[in-house]
């Protein structure tokens, strides 16, 4: 186990520097982001003597190398635009997406899983095919557009709800159920596809003919081994969720780590964005990692190899 | 004993390396280990052996599907290795086990027939379709299935097309990895009496592949016995049916439930511990479950000890381990 | 010789008979595909049925409501902010997406199945490096590396299109990845090394025709999501430029006057979510009708 | 709202730094405003300037302005205000090398010297007649201990200031609480009503108008038009709509910078694009307002902005016909690019299609634009210029055409031109000379001067304001009804 | 034989809804089991063993449609019985066997809780005695160092451990009546030949009835005290194992027994029985003798309802137009 945690933390920590590599690069090809320092009004040698302040004058792989190195360190430089450490910008604005991941999905678990265990054990049945039908149809919504429905129809029509903003647990519940719709229909489907294939197994046969109530066999035998894919899914959701977030923070004026990422490739703040596009790869490599190691010790095989 | 075999292992074995696990470590897995083996024209050598017990591992590295890890595979006395591939598989045909995975499913059954001529580049298509037609009639299909596609057909029409296209070619050997097993006994016997009359007509040489000694019995002239990686036992059929010699042999023979009312089940006397290929027990591999168990037997691993048409592989049979331990 | 009085007839359908008929039989999947099939006539046929010139603006008539909110049956689904006729729009939108959705699901097929195939098929240290590669690709957050491709090389049609080729490959490579390592243990593929055949020969005609079907249903699902993702990155206003009449950019357009005339963001989501919603469909039925457990 | 004395406003952007040197942004402009204060005040009604900060003032020579200081003003922070904060403030944002954003804003101080307690004396690099204007306006004064221990980004936390409020919390980009300063002086701004002002960052205009909808909004600005129409129709809310200084125009490529051969360097199809918008279309249907056809490169309050200059009228076939003089008689494809105001631009790029000009829309960021421009890979753009609400022409037609490197003219008549306008002391000569030079930019059409823009102030009824034609949201004139 | 049969079926038939219309899967098999006796079900793969256990066992899923005259359990209707009471017979009074050691235990638990369950659903014990008498069992099925497997999960044990587990648990509670559906098919020969012996003995040891199920005709001769030969979905045979074996009477018993090499006794090298053809579709209406187009007996009679003739006075049945299973010359071939 120990073994297996160690080899899925190298694995783990070579994607992380791949994709800030790749971040790096990509973005060092944006342009020159010393314009953007110099704002509206800036001459030709402001810009220069930015260019050379910051040191975009040297080689790529020299200033990727430094700002690795200060990125181990939690240094992601300075924002060109707010002029302050990305660090403490970023580490503000995280708890918003954060709850807002973490609200997500839980909506997406709570109201997935109980209708997937359910179509799954009346395959066919009108639930089912109500509970499949949400699901394509939750797949092809667009979350901007139901985003923008949301709030006419609460804010705006009834009132109930505050369209913009994050001062209170109201202000998340629109974005929470537009951010977990969308992970919805693939941990229904999961949690179905899983149940089906558990319940046709012969081990759920074996516990019936051992004479044990129906309860006991959908939550006991059934749920315990269908839940294990489900768990890295929603890993793997919450961790394109905080990517997702995106939309979702732009419509409901949300300052979250996405509407910071949006924004800041607007204004070309480069630092901002490179460090964005990491951290927000880091949350996915950190879930996957977590569910794996979650998955390893929920399944006996892999928990005793 | 063949003198001028047809096909010939030297020493060969097999090492895999299996994770186990996700992220286990890997551990070396001797499928095969150190087998020689001679296989003379005309012959069919029936290969028997509990499951794991590397007999498929064997099947590809004859069809040079797997390359050995050591020793050599001998066609008429060159190597295999050294021998093209392609020219190697006009001459050896693989039959296998389930005949709901070895035809393609996308292809028809004329398509597949083919496909070895097609692949060699022999005749063209209006050949190559009269070929299949024969060919079909031989293994007893109607001509018209050749339009068909497998999920069409039943277990043993399918197996009839998987015998159809290993003999297109006009191979010498043809290696059957148990290719009844999946069958029901009714199509089994019509399979089995195919083999036998196919055999008959062309002269080839099986190596057929069964854990069903009732079958090897019927198909076989020789029979090698395998546990785990090693051939324990080779003889003549009618010899080791009659006195098998290893006591492994000798378990899978009382196995063998004949259809005898009143006889009941026998007692194998074989302990219950299944060996784990990735750590074999030491000395003869087979000593935590023989009934006639010798204390040399967990240190000294046994040597063939040639037979008058075979060899066994049994401290049994040789004293100098018992002299040397005493 | 042997030849046994073999009762069996085969009278049975082919495989492709098989699907085809289980396709026609597929509720969620004929609904799909009619929609879809209407949509791409639309598309094909933009010219003629438009009623105006999508492009053509007339800042005198701005924001005229549709004809069930009172509009006129001159332009029936009312006009945009620059007095653009808005079905014409969303005629000629539906070429935009149903092109962007096919040409990126294409690309990202093309690399994801090759990633795919190639790690199923080889195993070992190529699929170990696939693998890595799919893990590195799934980390990346794609709207926001997508945006900030768009922004540093100008939204057009083709950068749209090109990013979202190289980011969506993904779920190709898992997928054929797995159906692939699924083939390869069948026996058959055996038979044919068996018989000789060469690497490129097995993959090509062995292991493809195999996991077509997985591609297909991957390809619609693909395609769906790329034609969701480029209305996103329109919506945020760095994907397909105006004038051109994505619906996504109609959307984020009609979102400034969404507390007055909800309409002007109602009816192109609404279209884009039928679009999408077809696709889903059909790809839902395509899994549904070629998964294994309907295979025989 | 009333009840706790509280007034809410949104902002649209996020603000980078409250520090008003380190931001080039409108809302910084209003919190300046708010929390610091200026040597002089310029009355948004008359134009007329008056002291704040400094009650007298004097040019001592052509490049030397002296200033008696208003005495017993004190900071925020409970320092008092003397000639030390002037000379350190002066000299600290005058020095190129700290970096302030809005360099044109004081890059025309030499330094200060301090006379005594309160007086001071600022130099110029060169004659700078509008540097009056710039004192009033963006140059406010810091407090020198304060500033030099936290420094910019410090100032951009806990900013620190004499004006009429005081920022009690700062969450950078986001939120701003100010206070009433009840300790303000008499000056030229009077006293502020309000107790409280609290700004949040609401980036779509939708949500702010659905939060003030349901009340959670007191006052928002920069409405656009159709909204603001529909709000005011709606009665619930005052509408005040007020011009600004804004100014939307063409620039096209006329020195074939980004392509010796490109359609622009070609007088005709300049002549042509000016002839093709419909101005008053425009002016009318989408901008809306106080907003008015623009035909000079400047905006017509500006001091120097002569409007006499030749005007091209809508006329689409006169438009085609240059085409074709031009060479051109199918029209041509060409980049278009466009930075804000998507509508308009759309609304431009359409007209342009219309008359056989196809153009290959291109909405970039400022910055990426500004960056293409400045490499001089432009073709066409459609621009806007606020001025920094300097009433000056100086603030608009030479910093475009002076030959830097967003000049895609580069004519040497002009440049003369400008360059005795900007330097001298006699309005006179100033104004002769705008006019030559705007008039030879107006003849070789070397821009497509369109618009200017409006603001729309949208706030409840509870809500007193009056808003000034600088696009400046005034909080201590802002009152309770 | 003058004891009640601790099991009675009577024309128990099994239907289930396809696309191509009603599956006949099996339709009317009857039978008796008594005490500390063993049937053995032998047919052909699809021939309806499987479901017929399940059956027995109201384990069937929802979609298949079970009828029948009579269906007695020792006194109990099963035909009738609740759910709760069905749950107090499973496991408790019959148990199940099943085919597939791999995949017949629960991958997510450990033998022991999965074998203590089996008592504690039934008994009040305490969770204590539960593990004891697991131990016990698994000592009885041959599985040294049984305390220690207990807290192994499945995957770490072999395929004839996890019979013996699977046996283990199906005796928990000492059945009356004990169901095994091909319990060695996938084992290895000799493991089978251990698996069997240990089946045999314990059932001798509890007086537990027994069916076994299997297609394996060596199996059923060495095990059976009646054996039932099971074609498409009928009972085309049944009776005494010794009068099975000794005298097949229905074609298909004898094509069987035919089809199978015997070392020994069939020639080596020589051509085997066969029966040509395959099995009918049983979608539809399925009348006449389900055989009769695979039956080198058959006749046109075939084709009508079979009659069922009772051999030897009485324990040998046989379902056939034939009265001893031959076809005598004035009878037209088919
Ligand atoms: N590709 C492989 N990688 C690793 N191990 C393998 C591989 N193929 C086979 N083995 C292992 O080698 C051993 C022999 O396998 P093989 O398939 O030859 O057995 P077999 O005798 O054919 O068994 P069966 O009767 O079940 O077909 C087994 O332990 C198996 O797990
Ligand atoms: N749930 C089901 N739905 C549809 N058909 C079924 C179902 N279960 C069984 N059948 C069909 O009923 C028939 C009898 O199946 P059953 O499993 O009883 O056969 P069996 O005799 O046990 O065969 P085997 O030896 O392969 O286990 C087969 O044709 C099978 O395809
Ligand atoms: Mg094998
Ligand atoms: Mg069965």
């Amino acid at each position: 186990m120990l073994r297996f945690i160690l080899k899925r933390l190298g694995l783990a920590l070579l994607v992380a520097l791949t994709v800030s590599f790749i971040s790096f690069s990509l973005l060092f090809l944006a342009g020159d982001p010393a314009i953007a320092i110099a704002g509206e009004s800036a001459n030709a040698e402001d810009i220069q003597s930015i260019r050379e302040l910051y040191g975009f004058d040297r080689p790529m792989l020299v200033q990727y190398a430094d700002w690795l190195w200060n990125a181990l360190r939690f240094d992601f430089g300075q924002s060109y635009y707010f002029k302050l450490p990305v660090a403490d910008l970023i580490a503000e604005r995280l708890s918003v997406t954060m709850t807002l991941g973490v609200c997500g999905i839980l909506f997406a678990l709570f109201t997935a899983v109980p209708l997937g265990v359910i179509a799954a054990i009346r395959p066919n049945s009108l639930i089912d095919r109500i509970a499949l039908f949400l699901s394509v149809a939750g797949q092809a919504m667009p979350s901007f557009w139901f985003g923008l429905i949301l709030i006419v129809i609460f804010a705006i029509q009834l009132g109930w709800l505050p369209a913009s903003g994050a001062s209170s647990w109201q202000h998340f519940i629109m974005p929470t159920v537009v951010l977990g719709y969308y992970a919805m229909p693939a941990i229904m489907r999961l949690t179905r596809a899983g149940m089906l294939e558990v319940l046709s197994a012969d081990y759920i046969r074996t516990a019936r003919a051992k004479g044990a109530p129906e309860g006991r066999v959908l939550f006991k035998h059934a749920l315990r081994n269908a839940i294990i894919p489900v768990v890295s899914l929603a890993a793997v959701q919450m961790g394109f969720m905080l990517g997702g977030s995106i939309v979702v923070e732009s419509i409901f004026a949300l300052h979250g780590a996405g509407y910071l990422a949006w924004e800041s490739i607007g204004r070309n703040d480069l630092p901002t964005v490179q460090a964005l596009i990491l951290v927000f790869a880091l949350f996915y490599i950190v879930f996957t990692f977590l569910a794996d190691v979650l998955n390893a010790w929920l399944d006996p095989r892999m928990r005793s190899s | 004993m063949t003198d001028n075999p047809v096909l010939e292992l030297k020493n060969v074995s097999k090492t895999y390396t299996v994770k186990q696990g996700l992220f286990g470590k890997p551990r070396p897995l001797r499928a095969i280990n150190d087998v020689s083996l001679k296989l003379g024209r005309g012959e069919v050598l029936g290969l028997v052996g509990e499951s794991g017990c590397g007999k498929s591992t064997l099947a590809k590295i004859l069809l040079g599907l797997e390359a050995p890890t050591e020793g050599q595979v001998l066609v008429d006395g060159q190597t295999l290795a050294g021998q093209d591939r392609i020219a190697l598989s006009r001459r050896i045909q693989p039959i296998f086990q389930d005949p709901y995975s070895s035809l393609n499913p996308r292809k028809s059954i004329e398509d597949i027939v083919s496909l070895p001529l097609r692949v060699h580049q022999i005749g063209d298509s209006a050949s190559r379709q009269k070929k299949v037609r024969e060919m079909l009639d031989i293994v007893g299909l109607p001509v018209r299935v050749a339009r068909s596609y497998p999920n069409q057909m039943s277990g043993g029409q399918r197996q009839r097309v998987a015998i159809a296209r290993a003999l297109i070619m006009n191979p010498e050997i043809v290696i059957c990895d148990e290719p009844t097993s999946a069958l029901d006994v009714s199509v089994q016997s019509q399979i089995l009496n195919l083999l036998g009359d196919l055999r008959q007509e062309f002269g080839l040489t099986y190596l057929f592949i069964s854990h069903n000694l009732a079958v090897v019995e019927h198909l076989a002239t020789r029979v090698a016995v395998m546990y785990l990686g090693r051939i324990v036992e080779e003889a003549g059929v009618a010899r080791l049916f009659e006195e098998a010699r290893h006591p492994y042999s000798r378990a899978l023979l009382e196995s063998v439930l004949t259809p005898d009312p009143g006889l009941g089940v026998p007692d194998t006397q074989l302990g219950a511990a299944y060996p784990n290929p990735i750590s074999p027990p030491s000395g003869c591999a087979f000593h935590p479950r023989c009934a006639k168990v010798m204390p040399h037997c967990s240190q000294i691993a046994p040597t063939p000890i040639a037979t008058p048409d075979g060899h066994v592989e049994c401290h049994l049979y040789d004293d100098t381990p018992a002299r040397a331990a005493s | 010789m042997t030849a046994l009085p073999d009762a069996a007839e085969i009278t049975g359908p082919t495989p492709g008979q098989q699907l085809r008929k289980r396709m026609f039989g597929h509720q969620g999947f004929m609904i799909g595909a009619v929609f879809l099939v209407l949509l791409v006539l639309v598309a094909i046929f933009a010219p003629v049925l438009a009623p105006h010139d999508p492009y053509a603006q007339s800042l005198g008539d701005r924001m005229l409501r549709p004809v069930f909110m009172d509009g006129t049956w001159d332009h029936p689904l009312g006009t945009d902010h620059l007095g653009r006729d808005y079905l014409s729009r969303l005629i000629y939108g539906a070429r935009i997406s149903l092109l962007i959705g096919a040409v990126a699901a294409l690309i990202s097929g093309l690399i994801g199945t090759a990633l795919g195939v190639a790690a199923g098929y080889f195993g070992g240290r190529v699929d170990a490096v696939v693998t890595f590669l799919i893990n590195v690709r799934l980390a990346m957050p794609v709207v926001l590396v997508a945006l900030a491709v768009v922004a540093i090389l100008g939204g057009s049609l083709n950068v749209v299109i090109g990013v979202l080729g190289l980011l969506l490959w993904d779920r190709f490579a898992v997928v054929m990845r797995a159906s692939t390592l699924q083939i390869r243990g069948r026996e058959f593929v055996a038979a044919a090394r068996a018989i000789g055949c060469s690497t490129p020969r097995i993959l090509l005609s062995e292991i493809l025709p195999n996991i077509f079907n997985n591609l297909i249903v991957v390809v619609t699902l693909e395609m769906a999501h790329a034609i969701l993702l480029e209305a996103a990155l329109s919506f945020l206003g760095l994907g397909v430029q105006p004038p051109n009449p994505s619906w996504g950019l109609m959307v984020s357009e009609g979102k400034n006057m969404m507390l007055f005339e909800p309409w002007l963001v109602l009816i192109p989501g609404a279209v884009l979510f039928v679009l999408v919603l077809a696709i889903n469909l059909m790809g839902d039925g395509l899994r549904d009708v070629t998964a294994p457990e309907n295979r025989n | 709202d009333k009840a706790s004395d509280t007034l809410r406003v949104a902002f649209t952007k996020e603000l980078e730094s409250v520090d008003s040197y380190f931001n080039s942004a409108r809302e910084g402009v209003v919190l300046q405003r708010a929390i610091w204060d200026g040597l002089l005040y310029s009355d948004p009604a008359t134009g007329e300037y008056k002291g704040n900060l400094a009650t007298e003032w004097e040019w001592v020579d052509d490049t030397t302005l002296e200033l008696k200081l208003r005495e017993g003003v004190k900071f925020h922070d409970g320092s008092d205000f003397t000639a030390d904060d002037v000379v350190y403030t002066v000299n600290f944002v005058a020095d190129e090398a700290n970096g302030v954003v809005t360099q044109r804003n004081v890059n025309w101080m030499d330094h200060a010297e301090k006379v005594d307690d309160y007086t001071v004396r600022i130099v110029t690099k060169e004659p700078f007649p509008a540097a009056i204007e710039y004192l009033s306006g963006p140059v406010s004064m810091y407090p020198s201990d304060y500033y030099e221990e936290v420094g910019p980004s410090g100032m951009g936390l806990e900013p620190v200031g004499t004006g009429p409020y005081k920022a009690v919390s700062v969450e950078p980009g986001k939120h701003f609480v100010l206070e009433r300063n009840e300790d303000y002086f008499d000056g030229p701004k009077g006293q502020p009503a309000i107790a409280k002002i609290d700004v949040r960052t609401i980036p779509d205009v939708n949500t702010q108008m659905a939060e003030i909808f349901s009340g959670q909004l007191d006052l928002i600005w920069q409405v656009p038009s159709d909204q603001a129409e529909r709000m005011a129709e709606m009665g619930q809310f005052t509408v005040a709509n007020e011009s600004t200084m804004r100014v939307g125009y063409l620039a096209m490529d006329a020195a074939g910078r980004s392509d010796p051969e490109n359609p622009f360097t070609k007088l005709e199809v300049r002549q042509a694009v000016n002839h093709a918008i419909d101005r008053e279309t425009i002016v009318n249907e989408l901008l809306k307002g106080k907003s008015t056809p623009i035909h000079t490169a400047c905006f017509p309050s500006q001091f120097g902005c002569v409007q006499d200059v030749t005007e091209y009228e809508y006329d689409p076939e006169k438009a085609k016909e240059l085409l074709a003089e031009a060479g051109y008689p199918d029209g041509f494809t060409t980049e278009f690019y466009a930075y804000r105001d998507r509508e308009y631009a759309e609304a431009i790029a359409s007209y342009l299609n219309a008359v056989g000009i196809e153009t290959d829309f291109k909405m970039l960021q400022y910055s990426a634009l500004r960056d293409l421009n400045m490499k001089g890979e432009v073709p066409i753009s459609f621009q806007t210029w606020g001025s920094f609400s300097i009433n000056d022409a100086s603030a608009m037609v030479s910093q475009f055409f002076k030959h830097g490197e967003l000049d895609d003219a580069r004519d040497d008549e002009v440049l003369a031109e400008l360059d005795i306008a900007d330097s001298s002391i006699d309005p006179e000569t100033r104004i002769e000379h705008y006019g030559i030079a705007l008039q030879r930019i107006a003849d070789q059409a070397y821009w497509a001067p369109l618009f200017s823009y409006n603001t729309n102030y949208v706030f409840t009824k509870e809500v007193a304001y009056t808003p000034t034609p600088d696009e400046v949201l005034r909080f201590h004139t802002a009152a309770w009804n | 034989m003058t004891e009640d049969p601790i099991l009675s079926v009577r024309g128990l038939t099994l239907e289930i809804p396809t696309a191509g219309g009603m599956l006949h899967a099996v339709r009317g098999i009857d039978f008796d089991l008594n005490r500390g006796e063993t049937l053995c079900i032998v047919g052909e793969s699809g021939s309806g063993k499987s479901l017929t256990s399940l059956a027995l066992m109201s384990l069937l899923g929802t979609k298949i449609q079970r009828s029948a005259t009579r269906m007695d359990f020792d006194g109990t209707d099963l035909l009738k019985a609740s759910r709760k009471q069905l749950r107090h017979l499973r496991g408790a009074r019959m148990s199940m066997i099943f085919q597939e050691p791999m995949t017949s235990l629960n991958p997510a638990y450990t033998i022991g809780d999965q074998l203590a369950e089996t008592l504690l659903l039934h008994r009040k014990v305490s969770r204590a005695q539960a593990r004891a008498r697991a131990v016990e069992l698994l000592e009885k099925v041959g599985i040294t160092a049984a305390e220690s497997r207990l807290s192994q999960f499945p995957h770490q044990l072999s395929g004839g451990l996890r019979q013996r587990v699977m046996i283990a648990m199906a005796l928990m509670c000492e059945p009356e009546l004990i169901i095994a559906d091909e319990p060695t098919t996938a084992l290895d020969v000799t493991i089978q030949a251990q698996i069997l012996r240990l089946l045999v003995d314990l059932q001798r040891e509890m007086n537990m009835a027994m069916i076994l199920i299997t297609h394996d005709l060596g199996v059923v001769a060495r095990v059976a005290d009646k054996v039932a030969v099971m074609y498409a979905g009928e009972l085309v045979e049944t009776g005494p194992a010794e009068a099975i074996f000794r005298q097949p009477a229905h074609p298909y018993t004898r094509g069987l027994i035919n089809c199978i090499p015997v070392p020994g006794r069939t020639q080596r090298g020589a051509r085997l029985g066969t029966i040509p053809g395959i099995v009918p579709s049983l979608v539809g209406d399925v009348t006449g003798c389900p055989f009769r187009g695979r039956c080198d007996q058959a006749v046109e009679a075939c084709a009508s309802a079979i009659p069922l003739h009772q051999l030897d006075g009485g324990a040998h049945e046989l379902r056939c137009v034939h009265p001893d299973g031959y076809r005598h010359s004035q009878e037209v071939p088919a």
